[in-house]
Parts: structure tokens; sequence; C-alpha cells
């Protein structure tokens, strides 16, 4: 063989490392990558940014206004709510109970339905069957209908809310990978495998799930940014976390009821949660179109 | 003109017999009047009797007044109040099924017709609060349940009331337009005579903050309910304005005497004297409620002035080391929902005296397992909860909650001396007699202290400036009668 | 000696009713993708298949490794019946028998090295792992014409020449006899599939391997198979030498096939053979000899008959009723 | 379509319901909180009218006896009595249905009609202006939370501007018969153009507010299938034919990207039923949704055990036609 | 014979994530009324890319950046869209690779035929209902033209329904329905079986005789070139390389591309006799320099052959772009 059969040889980085450098290339996709992690940050180091303890209530500053605004004090940047309890802190506080709202449930929901859709659609026939019809039933069961109905059962509680949530997200990542599972398992690369004598548990952990992750952890990301919104509807319904712990959601809810006349209690909360929410919208956005072309136009 | 009331939850029925719902009752006491109805100050007047008279202690005798009409037009009569008693009173007196309402009539041997005009109702015990409970209860009339069944009463009404049924959107609103025929209510109540607006409306708006936009935009002219918070707003507003009546609300927290921190007065004490009450109530609560020490309101008979342990968080601190907790102590406070916000109040307060605590939010059905167990065996720490006393008579808000295992004894306090004293004051016929006893009472309970006393908040109604003729009552009815509008 | 040898060898695909069809007494639908097939070859041989799309080549050489489990029929390798093989002693003999597929794109797992898909066998198969495992796969490669220092290179970064050399030191990893070939070279632009052809000859003539050549292309059967079987509607219709086949075929739609090929020599003076229709679908194949329906030589016993397989030359046999008369669409036309 | 399919369809409800109604069944039973505790309050009960109660609401029966009768019952369009209304279920639901529908189904229709266009015109400008306001218009509505949402949109619409209503459903002025129950029609039906627009009026907020998620995920879901779509083969070939572009965009293009639509639009509808209570709270629309919450903090069984399996049919049914659009659009389905 | 398209100097680019892909650079070919033009070269050679670009088509990214198109004496570059859209289809007609893919799943077959006469015919009556039965007309006239039984039936089915063979000739057939002056058939048979193959090519065949049109036939296979075609075209990495009268080039090839394509395939005559392939890969279009783009797997290959090597003439009629294209007899 001639050197001129391996003519322009192509970089040796792996197709992981070349998609991220598509992404990185994204600008708005960048920022929401930034935005995210500030959220993140800001979460785990709470108690060292907070200018103020979240749950120390001061009946005297009971809907205190923003600094900005007449009676506001900087100390108090984003004013307090109805006990008096600083605003920016406890947004500072929640991002800790809504981030890990949203990450747990799609990591559990995400767990799930990978092992499901991937025995669905791998083993097929009655695991198939069966597993969708479970799909089925749970799809057709009112999603708030059934937190409402757990969260009753069970009571309040970050376990549980997380376990109300993620009920039911499971059969998004399970469809998805069920799906593509049929679609990769018919390919000839594991048909190859079996040629070469490659068992069930290599073939489905080894040769698809690599291949099929993509477009999960693409639909993960959105669902996540989903579930930070139910769990606020949640907290609206009255079901959210236990106080004095603050999810956005609740500080949300809760403060509605002030927003004619104390706009900022709700509003705040509000905007952060549509800023992160956005953010990893965003970002799942650009991370479909550098990880999984055929989800981008 | 139409008068709208912008209300927070739909009736469950309009059969006057088959709920047990506060809110639903407000809406078919418009449609529906009683043989007795309160005034303004809560006296309990006659309505559709002209009098009333107590023969003995079991035995109340009711003249009816004539000329009484229903809305289909057809004359009532004391057959009708009979049968409308029965139905309540006897077992399976619905089609099978029994009143639920039963035990708000209290223990009823019969109902007798001993005139054309005249209806004796005839108690197996003495019961002193039956005259406070008939107003409760509101007459139909005999053909029309007979005629309709008693499904259908559920949604058709033939009442005596100053409205009748116009339409019933169920989960929008009831439709009721001014009744013609109207006798005119009780005589003891001016004016009297026909309604003065044409229609009423009740329609249903459960979220406070549109309740109030609504209010605000003028599609409402009255509004239950109404937060503290948008008190200001609501005053501020042109063409609005608040009013408040005395609640009958009581609200207090339950302490778990049974638990291993609140079996000692000195814990329980010290939680009394940690929580600022005048600050919530200045705060939280608009300055809308009226502080108390025992259970009872200070509107409610036998009322008194009791000693006042205070505000006191460094004698709290020093009562918590005298029994035992120099280093303070964990607890958890139950709540519901919608008293998140006063129960996170006071758990800081607590936890500034020693009593670290924590608030769990739990839902309605399952606090009421928990707490009130009848003498079952209790967990939890603390609850902060409440008692309503529609009648303001004693006998339905003290004895549930402070004898020994009745139905709302969260507390689990267990007083033989208060048991009998609660005993004897509920047949006691001399009423000075029975309020110096209650009186007594409260003393007792102020001293053992199972429950921290908190207050009696007000009803908040907004209003439209264009209401006149209409004031809020005590009892939390909303009675349209006399409203106009201009 | 022959290495393989299929007997009667059938699969077929069923398609589940619903509990719904049933009810409503949908017909049952089956694909007899591969109908009784019979063949055998001989070690160091080259056995071509050809056959349109979907006349179950594929589906033939897959039932041969088990990949897909065969309906019914033998399959026996080296006087072993692989048919009843159990599970374990399966796994052991996919090391003696391999496969190189069609496409080089689907064929190699995106996210794995090179150096993971060639070495999966070795690993596999438990036959060495680590430094040592590395050290064989690199020796395939080179052996395959590609080099050692592309072993952790995914398969993106090759063109489809280079995947199919990988696809090919995948299947030559494990050492095996026999390697069912399925069309390795269709999806390949002329320049290259020649290289590949080229490289398939080389390692058979040193590794002396056995190929199941399945291809649609004719002229490349004719170039490189020792044997040829052409094969409709899951069917052998005709099989034998390949020179006898070619220069001599004997079933019409050998023949049909064979005038349809274009070709670059000289502006052909060959009769053209034009078959009326399309191929039926093999969900309901026609009764008797499954190309009456295209066949311009059909009479009525075809419609009814299958025809039997019967012997014209050495080794040379196809499956007609009108084989005696010695009839050739070619000569007719001429 | 084939019989056999239809069937097929309703043989695979069976086991869905039968799922959903155990399911709601079990998590009643398990969830603390005694109806009979819950109706009785504060006041006084002896303990022979308890059981007597507890005998009437049949919650004396064990839990198997009650989930074979609740289903055996079910069969016969017989949901027992819901303990609060003194009515049937049936009744109940069936008077709240209607209101619940509508809002839906014009939320659907709000969303499609703006959506489908939407998308369509993002994906022709593709990384235009337009394009990108679209996208971030989107993302913001999925970013939304939809009682907060509500209550900005009364706050602006109904109490600063004061142009539409605030809650409730229609006026109390005009009259209408109640013949189908929803409104939109049953003012028609009675001719009266005024009430129809005021009905209108009161939708449009509730509407917007439910529509918008769905809008913005169909929006989406239509401007990606679009993309994808006019990159295929076919839409070459009918430019290579010389077709006017309109023909092109519309009637090749569209048909096909609408399956996709079609098919999240369904699911995104089953959702839209079962989670409107928010809505119906914010903006006192009197349908089921509120119902069913009350119903559960009520344990008011009957009742959810009923609207629950209604949502499960509700949503299999949807799903249903769906598929027949689908194969409507999409000829090589066949059903 | 007169020149009926003719294509100078054609260069069309695409802007993709590695770069700049010159697709096509530099292609100029002729097609003359009544002849049939075949077009060969490895994927990805820019075959189609060429003839896209001739009618229009390409679509962002790509852009024709450079040359000149002239189309029975009209300059097809300086139309505008709508001109464009007036000529595809009417006179220039194309078909493509994969007709499934091709023709719109959700339309019948008889609406994508009737739609082409709607935009063009300008023979058809007015009146909405003689216009719609002479539609019909056309339409059954056209299946039945491609060979497809039953063609009234047939209309109302979709292409799905259809096995891969009658596609292919239904496309034809919505191709040929305006009677254009030029076919593009992009591959017509690719997709096809051997026996299906050669119906569909010698219904064109027959069809280019009887209407007397033009047709472009692109292919990969020489084999199809030398039956059917009267001039071929080579191409390679985006530029023509050879070109000229069939028989002349396969029997004679002027350019070691040519040569080494014709030595690659397999035949049955070859047997034993060891192929000869061109070693190495097709090169990478982005970011090529300007030189002779065969040169890394050229057997003759020299030093000098590092320049952007032009068109040379190699007798009557015939081209090649190669430096050393006389030695090579
Ligand atoms: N898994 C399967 N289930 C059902 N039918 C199948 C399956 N695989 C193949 N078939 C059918 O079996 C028949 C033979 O298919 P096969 O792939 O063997 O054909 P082939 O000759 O290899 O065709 P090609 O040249 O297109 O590769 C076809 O009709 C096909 O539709
Ligand atoms: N949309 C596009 N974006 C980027 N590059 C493109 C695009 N379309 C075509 N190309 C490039 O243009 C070159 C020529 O493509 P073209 O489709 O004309 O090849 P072809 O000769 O027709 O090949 P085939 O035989 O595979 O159809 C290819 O290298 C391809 O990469
Ligand atoms: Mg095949
Ligand atoms: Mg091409």
């Amino acid at each position: 063989m001639s050197d001129a059969a391996f003519a322009p040889a192509p970089q040796a980085d792996s197709l992981f490392r070349r998609n991220l450098r598509e992404f990185r290339s994204n600008r708005l996709g960048m920022a929401s990558v930034i935005v995210v992690l500030i959220f993140v940050i800001m979460a785990v180091a709470a108690p060292l940014v907070a200018p103020q303890d979240p749950n120390e209530t001061d009946l005297m500053r009971r809907l205190q206004p923003p600094a900005w605004m007449p009676g506001g004090e900087w100390a108090f940047l984003l004013g307090c709510d109805a006990l008096g309890r600083d605003i920016l802190s406890r947004i500072i506080y929640g991002a800790r109970i809504s981030i890990f709202i949203g990450v747990a449930v799609i990591v559990l929901a995400t767990g799930v339905g990978i092992l499901a859709g991937l025995a669905a659609g791998y083993f097929r026939g009655w695991v198939d069957v069966v597993i969708g019809r479970v799909v089925d039933i749970l799809l057709g069961f009112p999603y708030l209908i059934f937190a409402i109905g757990l969260m009753a059962m069970m009571g309040p509680g970050l376990f549980n809310i997380v376990l109300a949530l993620a009920y039911k997200e499971w059969v998004i990542p399970c469809r998805v990978v069920r799906g593509e599972t049929l679609a990769v398992r018919e390919l000839e690369y594991v048909e190859a495998a079996r040629a070469l004598g490659a068992g069930s548990r290599h073939i489905m952990w080894r040769e698809i799930l690599p291949n099929i992750l993509s477009p999960v952890i693409v639909v993960s990301t959105i669902r996540m940014a989903n579930v930070i919104i139910l769990e606020a509807s949640l907290s609206f319904l009255g079901l959210g976390v236990q106080p004095p712990t603050a999810s956005w959601g609740s500080m949300v809810a809760d403060g509605r009821a002030f927003i004619l006349e104390a706009w900022w209690v709700s509003t705040f909360p509000g905007v952060a949660i549509l800023l992160l929410v956005l953010a990893i919208n965003v970002a799942s956005q650009a991370l479909r179109d550098a990880f999984d072309p055929r989800f981008s136009e | 003109a139409d008068l709208i009331v912008g209300f927070t939850r739909d009736a469950d029925t309009l059969d006057p017999a088959n709920h047990r719902n506060r809110e639903t009752e407000t809406i078919i006491r418009n449609l529906h009047d009683g043989l007795l109805t309160r005034d303004a100050n809560m006296l309990v007047v006659p309505e559709i009797a002209e009098s009333m008279t107590q023969i003995s202690a079991t035995e109340y005798e009711f003249k009816i007044r004539s000329g009484i009409k229903f809305h289909d037009g057809s004359e009532m009569t004391a057959e009708d109040v009979k049968f409308t008693l029965d139905r309540i009173a006897l077992e399976g007196a619905m089609g099978g099924q029994t009143s639920p309402r039963q035990s708000l009539i209290g223990p009823v041997a019969s109902v007798e017709v001993t005139a054309p005009d005249t209806v004796r109702i005839v108690l197996s015990e003495p019961w002193p609060i039956l005259p406070a409970m008939l107003p409760n209860q509101q007459i139909v009339s005999r053909a029309f349940v007979e005629a309709q069944g008693n499904e259908g009463l559920a949604t058709a009404v033939n009442g005596t009331g100053p409205f009748r049924l116009v339409e019933w959107r169920k989960g929008d609103a009831v439709i009721m337009e001014r009744f013609d025929d109207y006798y005119g209510g009780a005589a003891d109540i001016a004016p009297v005579g026909k309604a003065c607006v044409d229609r009423v409306i009740f329609k249903i708006i459960p979220e406070s903050a549109s309740r109030v936009a609504a209010l605000l935009a003028g599609e409402v002219h009255i509004i239950n309910e109404l937060p503290v918070f948008s008190m200001a707003q609501v005053e501020a507003n042109d063409g609005t304005e608040v009013m408040t009546v005395n609640g009958t609300r009581s609200f207090f927290i339950a302490m778990n005497m049974e638990g291993e921190h609140f079996d000692d007065l000195r814990v329980r004490q010290a939680a009394a004297m940690a929580i600022d009450k005048d600050l919530i109530i200045d705060r939280i609560l608009g300055g809308t409620a009226a502080p108390i020490d025992g259970i009872l309101s200070p509107d409610a008979f036998g009322a008194s002035s009791l000693p006042s342990l205070g505000y006191d968080p460094e004698r709290a601190k020093a009562l918590l080391a005298e029994a035992g907790f120099p280093n303070g102590i964990d607890i958890t406070l139950d709540t519901e929902g919608p008293f998140k916000d006063t129960a996170e109040a006071i758990a800081s307060m607590l936890s500034k005296a020693g009593i670290r605590t924590t608030v769990a939010v739990g839902e309605g059905a399952q606090l009421t397992d928990k707490w009130r167990t009848k003498g079952g065996a209790k967990s939890g720490d603390m609850y902060f909860t409440s008692w309503g006393n529609g009648s303001l008579d004693p006998f339905d808000i003290f004895t549930p909650t402070h004898r020994t295992n009745d139905r709302g004894n969260s507390a689990g306090y267990s007083n033989p001396e208060l048991d009998a004293l609660l005993d004897a004051a509920a047949i006691e016929l001399d009423s000075e007699k029975r309020a110096a006893m209650y009186h007594e009472a409260e003393l007792m309970i102020n001293a053992d202290q199972p429950y921290v006393y908190l207050w009696v908040p007000k009803d908040i109604y907004g209003v439209s400036k264009r209401v006149s003729g209409w004031q809020p009552s005590a009892d939390s009815r909303i009675n349209l009668h006399d409203a106009c509008l201009n | 000696m022959s290495l393989l040898r299929v007997e009667n060898l059938s699969k077929h695909y069923v398609f589940n009713r619903s509990l719904g069809q049933r009810l409503t007494g949908a017909p049952q639908r089956v694909v007899r993708a591969v109908n009784g097939v019979s063949l055998s070859v001989k070690k160091g041989e080259i056995l071509g298949l050809i056959g349109e799309s979907g006349c179950g080549k594929s589906t033939l050489g897959r039932a041969i490794l088990r990949l897909h489990e065969p309906s019914s029929g033998r399959v026996v390798f080296d006087g072993t019946d692989v048919t009843a093989l159990p599970a374990a002693e399966l796994k052991a003999m996919r090391r003696r028998m391999q496969i190189i597929f069609q496409d080089p794109y689907a064929s190699l797992n995106p996210r794995r090295t090179v150096a993971d898909i060639v070495g999966l066998p070795l690993a596999l198969h438990g036959i060495a792992s680590g430094a040592e495992a590395r050290r064989i796969t690199a020796e395939v490669l080179e052996r395959v014409g590609l080099r050692a220092s592309q072993l952790d290179r995914y398969p993106h970064q090759f063109s489809g020449g280079q995947r199919q050399r990988i696809g090919i030191a995948r299947a030559l990893v494990s050492n095996p006899d026999f390697v069912v070939c399925d069309e390795p070279v269709s999806a390949l632009d002329v320049s290259i599939q020649a290289q590949i052809i080229a490289l398939l000859l080389e390692l058979k003539r040193d590794l002396g391997l056995t190929y199941l050549f399945i291809s649609h292309d004719i002229s490349v059967i004719g170039y490189l198979a020792d044997r040829v079987a052409v094969m409709y509607l899951g069917e052998i219709v005709e099989s034998g030498p390949v020179i006898s086949v070619l220069e001599n075929p004997r079933h019409p739609y050998t023949q049909s096939l064979l005038s349809a090929v274009p070709d670059v020599g000289p502006r052909r003076s060959r009769p053209r053979v034009r078959l009326q229709g399309d191929l039926p679908s093999p969900l309901n194949p026609p009764a008797g000899c499954k190309f009456h329906t295209r066949c311009p030589l059909a009479v009525a016993a075809c419609k009814t008959l299958v025809p039997e397989k019967r012997a014209i030359g050495p080794d040379h046999s196809a499956a007609c009723h009108r084989l005696e008369e010695g009839l050739s669409l070619l000569e007719d036309v001429r | 379509m084939s019989l056999g399919k239809l069937l097929e369809r309703i043989i695979q409800l069976i086991p869905v319901l039968l799922g959903v109604s155990l399911i709601v069944f079990v998590m009643l039973a398990l969830t603390p909180g005694d109806p009979v505790q819950i109706m009785v309050g504060e006041q006084s009960i002896t303990p022979e009218q308890e059981a007597e109660l507890r005998r009437e609401l049949g919650l004396d029966r064990p839990l198997a006896e009650r989930f074979l009768r609740f289903v055996a019952d079910a069969v016969r369009f017989d949901f027992g009595q819901s303990y609060y209304h003194g009515r049937p279920v049936a009744d109940v639901i069936a008077e709240r249905l209607p209101a619940t529908i509508e809002l839906s189904l014009v939320a659907l229709i709000v969303a499609l009609v703006t959506a489908i266009p939407l998308g369509v015109l993002a994906a022709i400008r593709k990384n235009s202006v337009f394009d990108r306001l679209a996208t971030i218009g989107s993302l913001l509505g999925v970013s939304l939370p939809g009682f907060w949402f509500g209550i900005l949109l009364i706050m602006l619409f109904a109490v600063h501007l004061q142009i539409l209503p605030v809650s409730g459903r229609i006026g109390y002025s005009s009259e209408v018969p109640t013949v189908t129950g929803f409104l939109l029609i049953d003012t028609l039906v009675a001719g009266n153009v005024s009430a129809f627009g005021e009905a209108l009026r009161y939708l449009l907020l509730p509407a917007i507010t439910l529509g918008l998620p769905m809008t913005a995920i169909l929006m989406r879901v239509t401007r990606t299938s679009m993309l994808e779509v006019m990159r295929q083969d076919y839409i070459t070939f009918a430019e290579a034919k010389g077709l006017p572009r309109r023909l092109v965009l519309y009637r090749h293009a569209l048909k096909n990207a609408l399956i996709p639509t079609v098919s999240v639009a369904a699911i995104e509808t089953g959702s839209l039923l079962g989670g409107n209570m928010i809505v119906e709270t914010v903006f006192g629309w009197p349908g089921l949704g509120r119902l069913v919450v009350e119903s559960i903090f009520l344990r008011n069984y009957p009742l959810v055990q009923a609207a629950v399996l209604l949502y499960a049919v509700t949503y299999v049914l949807l799903n249903f036609l769906a598929d027949i659009l689908y194969t409507l659009l999409n000829p090589r389905v066949k059903l | 014979m007169t020149v009926l398209l003719e294509v100078t100097n054609l260069r069309t680019e695409f802007v993709a994530r590695a770069g700049l892909v010159r697709a096509v650079d530099g292609v100029s070919l002729k097609v003359s009324r009544g002849e049939c033009l075949g077009v060969v070269g490895e994927s990805g050679s820019g075959k189609s890319v060429t003839f896209s670009s001739v009618m229009g088509l390409v679509r962002s990214p790509g852009r024709v950046t450079q040359g000149t198109i002239f189309f029975d004496g009209q300059d097809l570059r300086a139309m505008s869209g709508e001109e464009m859209r007036a000529i595809r289809g009417r006179d220039i007609a194309m078909t493509m690779q994969d007709a499934l893919t091709a023709l719109n799943p959700a339309l019948t077959v008889g609406q994508q035929l009737a739609e082409v006469l709607e935009a063009h015919d300008e023979t058809l009556p007015r009146g909405r209902m003689a216009r719609r039965a002479a539609i019909r007309d056309r339409a059954v006239e056209m299946l039945g033209l491609v060979g497809i039984p039953s063609p009234d039936q047939r209309l109302r089915q979709y292409p799905h329904e259809f096995s891969g063979g009658m596609r292919q000739r239904i496309m034809i057939a919505i191709a040929l329905a305006c009677r254009p002056k030029l076919l593009v058939a992009d591959e017509p048979t690719t997709a096809l079986d051997v026996t299906i193959q050669a119906q569909v090519l010698e219904l064109i065949s027959d069809i280019r005789a009887r209407l007397g049109m033009a047709v472009v036939l692109i292919t990969h296979d020489l084999g199809v070139v030398a039956e059917h075609c009267d001039r071929v075209m080579v191409m390679y990495a985006g530029q023509v390389v050879e070109e000229g009268p069939t028989d002349e080039v396969i029997a004679q090839p002027r350019h070691p591309y040519t040569r080494g394509l014709l030595a690659s395939i397999p035949r049955p005559a070859l047997r034993g006799q060891p192929l000869t392939p061109i070693e190495g890969q097709v090169p990478d279009l982005v970011g090529l320099p300007p030189q002779c783009r065969f040169h890394s797997r050229c057997p003759l290959a020299r030093p000098e052959c590092m320049v952007d090597v032009p068109m040379f003439e190699a007798g009557p009629g015939r081209g090649a772009r190669c430096l050393r294209l006389e030695e090579m007899t």
C-alpha cells in the first residue's frame, strides 16, 4: 500500500472532542452554559455568597422593597418577603433546592428510562409490551393529579417531591431510548458484534448505549428545565418544599399573593427561574446542534 | 342591578340538609330562610318563627309566621317546618340516607306540630345551644321535596328566602334574582321587605390575587377572605374599601402533652412566653385579630378577661432550663399550607427562646388524622391550628378541644375536674351561672396551658363603595337581603 | 471435501398478528426469505451468490452463521452441525465463521476506536488482552493495508474504502476458516472496489480462507468466484462452476440476468432479454415456479408445479421445467 | 382504517384503564386522611353515626372488594355518588367537563394557528431576525411558569388596562341556554352574537396562558420538521419541476412537516387536559381540573377515580385521533 | 447538430464546517440537441452538483460563483428565480437517483403528475372542468407511455404502493410530461436491480428516440454509458478530466484516471488476471491547491504535474486534462 492511501489524515481526536469544539464555537450556547454554571456555583457556595441568613425573619422588614426603591436598603438588595427575609439570599439558597430537584429528578428518570428503554428496545417481545403498557398507563394518568395524590399520600418533603416529579418523567427518556435502540440494534455493527460472539449484555451496554446517549442527554437537559417549572407548579398548589427552605417555585408561589402590593417578592424568583430555565434550554439546543446533528437543522 | 360577590368556593349542593360546608351554607342562606337567624350583633332572633319559647330543658316551642310563601308561590306551613327538621334529625330520612347535618341540631327526640302554627322540638337530653344552632338550618317545602326527590334538591331550589335561584353554573357562579313575594325577613332586623338589588351573583374565584383583581377591576362588588396584605391596596383604591368583622375562629398551638417535652407545664409556659402575639397580629395579620389567653373569643358567651403570661423570651429560657433543658429543645411545628407564613414567624420566635422549631407543612386530612386522635396515641410536638365557634357558645368549642379525648383535643389534655365542669355547664339553663362556670373553666386551662392561645382573627372583606346597607357578619354569612348597589 | 454444507435451509420471517388482526381473521403473514436452500462450499473455494435485491441472499448468509436462527434445515460446518449447537459452543464456533458487511458506515460502531472494534473478538473469546491484544490487532491492521498508528482513531476519520478494510480486519482477527462476504464492495466506488477485491483475493490466497461471496453484480462474481449460485425469491435456481454458468446459463432467469448486465466492451452485439414486470413480493410469492410471472418461456405447468433441481453438467444444476428442451432466451432472440 | 386496528385500539384501552384505575385506587387507599373525618370536620358525631356514614360510603368494605365493585360499576358508567355533592359523580363531572374541554380545545387551536405559521416562517427564513426572535420567543414560552404568567396577564389586561375580564367563563347579563355545554357553540346556537363575543373575551387570557408552552413547543417542532422536509429529495424534485414556490412550500413541504407536529400535539394535548388545574385556579375557570384537586384534598374518592379514568380515556382517544390524522397526512402508514 | 446546452467554466462552492468546498471547479460542457451525454465519475466528483447548478437548484450553503450557462440561446445565470421556474420542468427536466425519496409520499402519483402540467402546459383548455379532464388525459397518457399498466387507476395511488422500477418510471413520466428539450437523468438506475435497470434505461433510450430530446445520463457505471451514450464526460474531484465520443474514450482513454477506472472494473473476462486498482483515495475537496487533482494517485505523476492543468484537445471532439496525454495511446 502506498502512503498516499492515507492522504489527508484527519486529526487524531475523538468524536467527543470534535463535538466539544463545535459546541464551544457556539457563542450563545457558551453564554448560557456560563449562566448555568454561575447558578450552580451560587448554589454550591451559597453560604459564602448570600449576604444574609436566608431564614432569618424580621417582621419589621416585612415586604421591604428592593434597595433602589424608597424604603429599600442596600443590605437587602432585592427586598424582603412577608416575614422580612432577604429575597436575594433566599434566591441564592433556593438555587440549591431547585437545581437539586432538577438534577435528581432527571438523573433518576434518565437512569430508569435508559434501563427500561434499552430492555424494551433490545429484547422486544413481551418485555416491550409490558413496558409499553406501563408507559401508556402513566401517560394516561394526568401528571399533576398523580403528583398531588403522591404528595398527599407521602406527605411533603424533598425526596417525595423528587419521586412525584420523576414518576412519569422517565417515560420520556424511555421512549427515546427504546426508539433509538430499535434503530441501532438493526445496524450492522451490532450484528457484527453478535457475529463475533458478543452476548446481550455486551451489545446493550457497549455497542448500543454509547450510540444512543447523546439524544437522551439532549432530551434530558430540556426536560430538566421543565422539571424546575413543574416543581414551581407543585409549590403553587401548596405541595412544595418544607419551610423555611425555599425553592424558587415556592417563593414565586408564596409571593404571588402579594403581587399587587409587593411585586418583588414573586418577581425576582420568577426571573431566576426564567433565567436558569432559559439558559438550560438554550444550552441544550446548542448541545444538540453540536452533538447530535440529526436533531439540528 | 346585579350585585356580584367574588367568593372563594362553590356550593357543593343547594340542598340545605345535605352538606357540611360553611360556604355552601352562605350561598344557600340567601335562597332559604331559617326558623331563627342572627342580627348584626350575633343575637339570635326569630325569622320564619314569630317567637320561640323554651318550655323545659328539653322542650322548645316555635310559633310560625303566617303568609310566608315559597318561591313557587305555595304557602309555607308548620308541616313544612316539621318536615324540614325531621329530614335532618331522623335516621335515613333522606331517601335512606341520614342528613350529614344531623349532629348540628342536637339530640332531637321528636318534632311535633302542636297547632296549625306551632311546632315543638323535643330533645332527648338538654342541649342549651339549640337556639344558637337553629339559624343554620333552612326550611324547605315538603311538597317540593316529595316532587323533586332528594337528589333533585341538590340543584333545584324552592325556598322562602329573599332571592330565588335563576341558574347555577357549576364551578362558576350561582345566579339569583329578587323574590318579589318575600315576606320581609326577621322582624327584628330592619329594613323589613323585599331585597334591594335585582340580582345577586356568587361568582367563584378561588385564587386570592384574582379575587382581589376582580374587585379592583370592578367586576365584583364584595369579596370574602381578602388577604391581609391586600387591605392597603383595596383601601387605597378609589372605589373600594375594607370591611372587617370579628371572626369566630380561635387560633392556638396544641402542645402534645403526651410527648417528652410538653408534658411539663414549665415548657408549655415557656412556649407561651416566647411568642410575641402582638407583633404577629400587628405585622402579619394587619392588626385584624384579637389576642386571647383562653379558648373563647372575646365575643363569645362567657368570655372574660384572663391573666396573661405576656411576651418574655428571657423568662421562657429560664423556665426551659428549670424544666431540665438548659440547652433548649428541638421540636417540629405542624401546620397547613395557608398558615405557613404565620407558623414560620412563630417558629422563629420560639427558636429565639430556645425552642428550636422546624415548621412542617402538612395537608389538612393528614394532620387531622395525626392530631385529632380522640384518645388514640399521638405523635408530633406542636400543631398550629384553630377551631371554629359559629354559634359563639362555648359549648361547641370548649368541650371538643379540652374535654378528655374529645374530638378536637389535639393537645391530649385531660383534666377530670374540667371535664365535670364542662359537662355541667352544657346543661345549665341559668345563663349567668353558666357564664360563671365557663369563666372558671377558662381559668383552669389558662393555668394548665395545654395550648398556647393565640388570637381570633377578623374576617376581612373587600367591598365596593357602590354597595350600601351591607355589613359583614361574625358567622361569616353573607346575607344580601339588605344590600343595595348604587 | 466440503467445508460447509447447507441442507434444505429455510428462514421464514413470521409477522406477528396483533390481537385485533387475529380477531378479524387477518391472515398470518410470512416472508419466506430463504426456502429450502442446499449448497456446499469446498475448503479454499469462493462460492458466489447472486440475485436481485430482496431475494434472500443476506438472509441466507446470516442463517448460515445463525445470526438469524434458521426456521428449518441444517448447516454442517467442518463436520459439526452448527444448527444444533448450544449457545456456548456456538460462541466458540463464531471464531471460525465470520462475516464482512456491505455498508462500511453502518458496520462500525462510531463510538469505539479501531483498536476496540478490531480487538473485540480477542476480548470476547479470551484470546488475548492488553498489550498482546493490541499487538495482534496492529498486525491484522497492517495485513489489510492500514497502519498500526491508526489504532486509536474512530471510524469517522476513515474513508469508505479504509472502513471496509477495518471491517475485514475485524473478521480476520480471530483467524476464521470461513467468511461470509455480504456485498463487501457494492457500496464502494469502482476504483476502491478494485482495491478491496484485490485485498480479499490476496487474503484468501495467503490465509487459505473460504468465502461465501454475496453480490448482485455478476461481473464481480464472474471475476472472483469459483462456483456460483443464482437465487430468485429465496430459492437457488441454478448453480455450478462459474465458467460453466456464465458461458452456458440454463435457467431463463440466469439468462436474463446475464443479458441485462451492461458491459464496457465494444458496442454490444449481445441480445437483450426483456423481462416483463417486477419482482413479486416475497410476502405472497407465486405458486409453482416462482419465476413464471416474469418468464418469457413460461408454460401452463410452470404456474402450478414446483420445478425440481436437475443436473446439467458436472456440478452444474438448475431448476426449470423446460430445461430439457434446451431452449435459451439468448439464442431465441438471436 | 381496518376494523382490526379499531378493535385493537379498544382492546389496548382495557389494560390502560385497568392500570390507571388500580393506581388511583391504591394511591387513594394509601393516602392518610379519613374521608369521614374530613366530612364531619369540627362537628360532633356519635360513633354509630360515623359507622353509618362509613357504611353509606362503602368504606367499610375491604379494598379489593371496593376495587372490583368500582370496576364493575364503571363498566356500566356508574361511578357512584359524590360524597360532597349529594349527586352522582357522573353528573358532577359532566357539568364541569365542557368547560375544561372548551378551554383546552381553544388553547390547542390558539397554539396550532399561531405555532404552525410561525414555525413555517421561521424555517423559511432560517437564521433571519424573525427566526431568532421566534426562537427566543419559544424558549421564553417554555421557560415561563404558567401560574406566574397568568397572574401577570391578569394584572396587565384586566386590572391595569381593564380590557379583558379577570375570571369566569361569561358575564351574567347574557343568558345562554345550555345545549352542548360549550359556550362558544351554545351562544351561536342561541344566535346570540354578543354573548359569543363575550365568551370569547373570557376565554382569551386563560387560553393564552394554557396554550403558550404548547405554542412554543409546537412552533419548534414545526420549524425543525419543516427544515428537515425542505432538505428532502422530493422538495428538490418539486423545485426541479418548476412548480410555483407557494405550491412547493404548502403542498409539498408543509403536509409532510405537519406529521411530527400532529403527534407532538396529541401528546401535549393530553398533558394540557390533565394539567390545566393551575390555569383553572388562576382564572376561576369552572373546569374539571380544579374540582379534581379539591376532591383529592377532600378524599372524595369516587370523583377522583372517575375523573382520572376519564382523563385516561381522553388521552387514549386523542392519540387515536392523532393516528387517524397521521394516516391522512401520511398515506404510508396504514391504520 | 446545434448546441442546446453550453456551460463554460462553471464553479460551484459550498460553505461547510471544514471550510470552502469547491464541488465543481471550472467545468465546461456542451450538449447538442437530441444527443445523449454520459457523465461518469466517482461518488462526490461533482456530477450532481454540476447539473443542479445548471438547473438553478443549488441551495444554501452552496453557490454558483463563476461561469456561464446558456440553454437554447438563453443565459440561465442571468435569469430571475421566476424565469428559471418557467424553464424548469418545461424545457429542462430532471429525474433523481432514488425515486422513493424523490416522490412526495403524501401526494398521489396523479397529483404529482398533474401539477407539473398545471404549472407549464399552455395548451390546456381554459375552463375548469375541461382543464381538469385534459390534465387527467395527459397524465394517463404519460403513465401509459412509461409502461405502467392500467394507468387510470394507478393515478390515484401513492408512491409507496409502487415497486422501485415503477417509481423510477413514474418519475420519468413526470419529467417528460411537458416534453422537455433536455432530460437530466441523475443516476436513474443505481437503486434498481439489474433486470429492472435494463428496463428503465431502455425506456429512456426509446423515448429519447421518439421525442428527439437530449439526455444527460449521470452514472458511475461505465457499462451503462457504453451502452447508451453518444458521448461521455469523465469527472474527477470537481473537474472534467476527459471527454469525447463514448466508443473512443473507452477504447482509448487519454487520461490516467479513465484508464485506471477501466482497469478497475472486474470482468469475467479478466478472471485469474490481477486487477490493477487505482491506489489511494479521492482527495478532500476542501482547500485543494490549484494543481492536477489526480496526481497523488497517478502512476504517471511527475513534479511538473503540480500545476493547474487545463483541458487539452485530444483529437476531434475529444479532450483530456493531462499534461502527459500524448504518451497515452
Ligand atoms: N428481520 C426481518 N423480518 C422480516 N422480513 C425480513 C427480515 N429480514 C429480511 N426480510 C425479508 O426477507 C427477504 C430477503 O431479504 P434479504 O435481506 O436476505 O435480501 P437480499 O437478497 O440480501 O437483498 P439485498 O440485495 O437488498 O441486500 C426480503 O423480502 C426482506 O424483506
Ligand atoms: N450541501 C452541501 N454541502 C456541502 N458540500 C456539498 C453539498 N452538496 C454537495 N457537496 C459536495 O459537493 C461534492 C460533489 O457532490 P455531488 O453530489 O455532485 O457528487 P456526485 O458526483 O453526484 O456523487 P454521487 O455519485 O455520490 O451522487 C461532494 O464532495 C460533496 O461533498
Ligand atoms: Mg442483502
Ligand atoms: Mg449525485
